[in-house]
């Protein structure tokens, strides 16, 4: 069975560690807040200017001067720290943000990312996707694992133009949690009821078994 | 003694100057903090085939997207097109040229225009069309692009407090791309909440000093929530 | 929940790691701001070989001159030899190898290597001894030398406040390059007057988030005044 | 009758306009400050820093963590901020400062100027000096027409490492106030007593008197 959208962020939510700053991209992203373990602290950081982010407002706290990277109204957590866009993404370009989560519409086996644009489509504009896949180290693309008509999201080059190049080296789709080097996908974990034929069906880049492969554990 | 004193008292002293034609940075992420009344000023004033630098172009009746409306826009540069339904409508057809800029590259490019360095390498947008045209450079063996800086005939700001210096203090998240801003104009104008004097601020929080900024006024603001997310009170 | 708790109780803890001919980022104008206790460590660990990136290297018996009579540092990168007459012989007899950078441009160079700008243009220097060798460039009509950004295995700054998770605040102008220096080093070491709980500091007034500071301590500091001017009490 | 230092300061102190934002050097620029007008404004900026350097505190008021450029404890004048060293340069670098008030050893007809380094002799650094001439689109340099032998700071060519090139338009002597443009020293005005012969022979360079050129004003 395919992973849930809520089901990807608590796979994604296992890579958190203590004392982690954390950059969540929207959509299945976001939702890995959700999932932080109980016995780990991470700082979430939103690139409008904001480490520390806490949960949403009650009406009561609501803010107008206080929103997330979204445009959602948010609250800050303890500890916070509010800040510039320029001094923003001097943390994440000079790769001081510990772990990046984002979406994407296709990735392909030399790390390249393509998700801020459907030429003719969807011109949405790149926000800040293009400085956090450059910055960061340790990056998850969160995604599904090909389209609604069964089109690989996870190709041997992107066909739609890059947000990054060679900047991904993990992957969690709702089938499959994957590694990029050499060129190639190696499959580390497939989902619950999901076979890898299944998956080796639906990848269109080279895909590598790992040795080491398991079914992944969901909480 | 009044050699200092920035504070203006209409808004129509505040955009005096702006000519059809012009750059204008305008500071702001979304709707939160941004110089709403100035960008109402330029509605009012009719200026138009303005060149507009600003993360976004507000929506379709507010911020500076009241400005698509009469195609006073004749090019913005931005990194998010975002939920505005006109900016995407004249980007499609042409009407409006559009240089979508990755977001930490514009609040670099606008605190380079500030701080005189007239360039800058950036891994941002490597290998990308943001890249495509640009010099490609390599350091350390890591792959760069390189950026140029932006300056703007006018700046203009939204910040919490000035005082009549013009020293600006942000408030919470609507500081993002304000204190950029406000150093990259020839002339740069800031609204605020709020006008105190001289030696009320501390000048250990000051976040842009009144060297940047030319212009202050007071005004009262909507503040337009785009995305409205509550949670339930206990 | 102890993640974040950058505190360490001893400077053996704080400059744990330093090893010979490592690069050292230091804050601090003249004796102002300095990490004086943390410099000490190091001149007790008597680690050898090192590169000090720093505006200017103390006095002979007081900050980073504490470190050359050992001859603990190999190469130096300052914009000021000031009135340091050990520095001054070392670096005429060579002894010393000093690379002087001028004040705005080392600044700049610590910023953008904490920023992951690998290089930027800047007019200072242009057709000076400190633009031999880097490369010129023209933008708009005006000639600029190519800068490249610095980083260093550690960096050693002195703030007011911090709370335990490494959000910094400075003390008007003992703040000079550490904001700037924080950002540069793989290990960034913060020694402060007053450490406080997370919440005790203001989010809109913090000058170094903690993202950027891994070891923060607690000392007691002389604060040794360099040039003493004061005016007759009325 | 050459100009004191103080006459030298009060001399520049008349290029202050209300509402000025002044970089003054150290040594004879910083006198500048004793002779502001009294029916002007002006804010000091010093580079290590400050914007509104006040007058030096008394005992009471002395603070190790308040100094300005020259490292000696000073005050915060009403409305000052304090800043980054980043942040102190961007303003001078970026042309934010209106004057620049600074020393040199010798200025040159094309404006070059050398101030930081005599080889073998003297190596204190150049600290900020070089990014203040290359910032600054209003400087004055001050310094003696000649030096204790007779030989002249004034020249065709900076014999010196220079601080900046092409980038100073006004000097004050203690002899003489002069602009440079394409390529000569102009003599737009000489100090009391000082004959104009006395200033040629004085000035390697080429000099060009000016058809305006009249006798220094000091109050």
């Amino acid at each position: 069975m395919a992973l849930t959208r809520e089901q990807m962020a608590q796979r994604v939510a296992q890579e958190l560690a203590d004392g982690y700053y954390v950059n969540l991209g929207i959509g299945i992203p976001t939702l890995v807040a959700n999932y932080v373990p109980d016995d780990i602290d991470v700082m979430l950081q939103s690139e409008n200017g904001l480490l520390g982010m806490g949960e949403f407002p009650t009406e009561e706290e609501l803010d107008a001067d206080l929103i997330n990277a979204g445009k959602q109204t948010v609250t800050m957590a303890t500890g916070a720290s509010i800040f510039s866009s320029a001094e923003s993404f001097a943390m994440i370009r000079g790769g001081h943000v510990d772990l990046t989560v984002l979406g994407a519409f296709e990735v392909d086996v030399n790390g390249n990312i393509a998700s801020y644009m459907i030429p003719g489509k969807l011109i949405k504009g790149m926000g800040g996707a293009m400085d956090l896949v450059a910055g960061a180290d340790n990056i998850i693309v969160t995604m599904t694992h090909a389209s609604k008509h069964g089109e690989s999201k996870l190709l041997s080059n992107c066909s739609l133009p890059l947000t990054g190049k060679n900047c991904i080296k993990k992957v969690l789709t709702d089938l499959a949690y994957l590694e990029i080097k050499e060129g190639k996908f190696h499959l580390l974990e497939y989902a619950p009821g999901v076979s890898i034929e299944q998956i080796q069906s639906l990848t269109e880049g080279e895909l590598v078994i790992s040795d080491n492969v398991r079914e992944m554990k969901i909480a | 003694m009044s050699g200092f004193n920035k504070v203006v008292t209409s808004y129509q002293a505040a955009m005096a100057g702006l000519t059809d034609n012009m750059t204008v940075i305008a500071g702001g992420f979304g709707l939160c903090g941004i110089p709403e009344n100035l960008i109402e000023e330029i509605k009012r004033k009719g200026t138009k085939g303005l060149t507009i630098v600003s993360n976004n172009c507000g929506v379709d009746d507010f911020g500076l997207g009241r400005l698509l409306s009469d195609h006073q826009i004749a090019k913005i540069v931005a990194s998010y097109v975002g939920e505005n339904a006109e900016f995407e409508r004249q980007m499609m057809s042409g009407e409006l040229e559009v240089e979508l800029t990755p977001q930490g590259t514009l609040a670099e490019k606008m605190r380079a225009g500030g701080a005189g360095i007239p360039a800058f390498y950036t891994a941002t947008g490597y290998g990308t069309p943001v890249g495509e045209g640009k010099e490609q450079r390599s350091f350390n063996g890591r792959d760069y692009i390189l950026e140029e800086s932006i300056r703007g005939d006018f700046a203009i700001v939204k910040a919490w407090k000035a005082d009549t210096y013009g020293n600006l203090v942000y408030r919470k998240t609507a500081r993002n791309f304000n204190p950029m801003a406000a150093t990259a104009g020839k002339i740069t104008v800031a609204e605020v909440e709020e006008i105190v004097e001289p030696g009320m601020l501390d000048p250990d929080q000051i976040h842009t000093p009144g060297i940047y900024v030319d212009r202050v006024i007071q005004g009262t603001f909507e503040k337009r929530i785009e995305q409205r997310t509550v949670r339930a009170s206990l």
